[in-house]
């Protein structure tokens, strides 16, 4: 009954780690971003897109137990 | 046994090993980008840079762009590795080979692609510059994006 | 000792050694176009080629395009190397590498110099191909030039 | 007294040689051409560019005894 989050960026550097687990069984991105806020203060995640087992998703999308879900700060690769 | 068309490697990109990985007899042109570590960026004087990516998806999207551009521009061949952690100075952080028939393709093939790599690869860099850092957003110089970006799909 | 950075070869091209010419620490973007020997031509196969030129007059012409594209945009480097004599397929007949602060000026302008390349510079290719052997002339695939073309200055 | 003429492409296979020497003190790229067209029966020398010592000339330039005159049928590099 386990949702694994991946962070990166700025969002790893805040939190102090690349990832978190979190037990649910089920929710929405936007309630998953809702609970990560008030825990972490993480404020960015606004700003950011989300990948469910990596593919992006939408923040109405739901999350089930079992998923990967990683926050996507605006990147900068090339 | 092939090479991958797609790659994150951590160590320094070979540009001959690439092209060759889009060499046909087909071909008649052959563009390449390199994406290099610039000294200056708006005054500012970087040191050196960390890349950091979420490299499964990152190789995904990778391909991704290559069905994109195979959709666009039929009878291309297109190669991208990209690489990860500690660049210096004209580094070369990635590069895009793509074959085609005739040029024309082979020049838009090469832009898209680096333009897609900014919008959707999940690669991320960190600008060590002279006085501090900082994790660089949005290449592209857009606004911060919003939340669900309607450009994936 | 510097290497010139517009060249006639008669040797295969090592596209290394001309990326190297145009690296420098203000770059951020470096492109590279590369012509090939193509098998396939509207139907017809090709079974090699023979490049002449006018040497001299073709390094000029290579430098004066080199002149306009810092004019144009300023503030790249560019290197061309062009291979004469016989080329079979798959073989690099040019090479032509710009490096720029920023990607939108180094794919222009190398667009830009092959588009000028089949202009302007002194280089004739005879393709032989599997039914006989022609000299090719005006790749742009426009009407045979008029004497005294317009475009040279 | 001499101009040097320079043949390339098909030029040089139609006249069987890469180079010619031509009397002359002075006169126009366009009597040039004609000259050549008589005595060679290059006719394709109406389609073709001419540079006088390496640079691109006009067909109403003049050409003086000891420059290099080369006829540069449409190019086809790249």
């Amino acid at each position: 009954m386990m949702i694994n989050i991946l962070l990166f960026a700025d969002l790893q550097e805040k939190v102090g780690k690349d990832r978190l687990e979190l037990e649910a069984d089920s929710l929405s991105i936007i309630d998953l971003k809702e609970k990560l806020k008030n825990e972490y203060g993480l404020l960015q995640l606004d700003d950011v897109m989300t990948a469910i087992n990596e593919e992006y998703a939408l923040e109405s999308d739901i999350v089930q137990s079992g998923d990967t879900v990683a926050f996507i700060p605006p990147v900068s690769g090339g | 046994m092939t090479d991958p068309l797609f790659e994150i490697v951590e160590d320094p990109i070979e540009v001959g090993a690439i092209i060759d990985k889009v060499k046909r007899r087909e071909a008649g042109a052959i563009t390449t980008f390199m994406g290099t570590v610039r000294e200056w960026t708006k005054g500012k004087r970087t040191i050196y840079l960390k890349y950091q990516a979420y490299k499964p998806m990152a190789v995904k999207m990778l391909a991704k762009i290559g069905d994109e551009i195979e959709e666009k521009w039929p009878n291309t061949r297109i190669a991208i590795t990209h690489r990860i952690g500690h660049l210096d100075i004209s580094d070369i952080a990635v590069v895009i080979a793509v074959s085609s028939p005739h040029r024309k393709a082979a020049y838009e093939a090469n832009e898209y692609a680096i333009e897609r790599i900014k919008q959707i690869v999940p690669i991320w860099k960190k600008e060590h510059w002279e006085d501090g850092e900082t994790w660089i957003g949005d290449q592209l110089e857009t606004v911060s994006y919003p939340s669900g970006s309607p450009n994936i799909k």
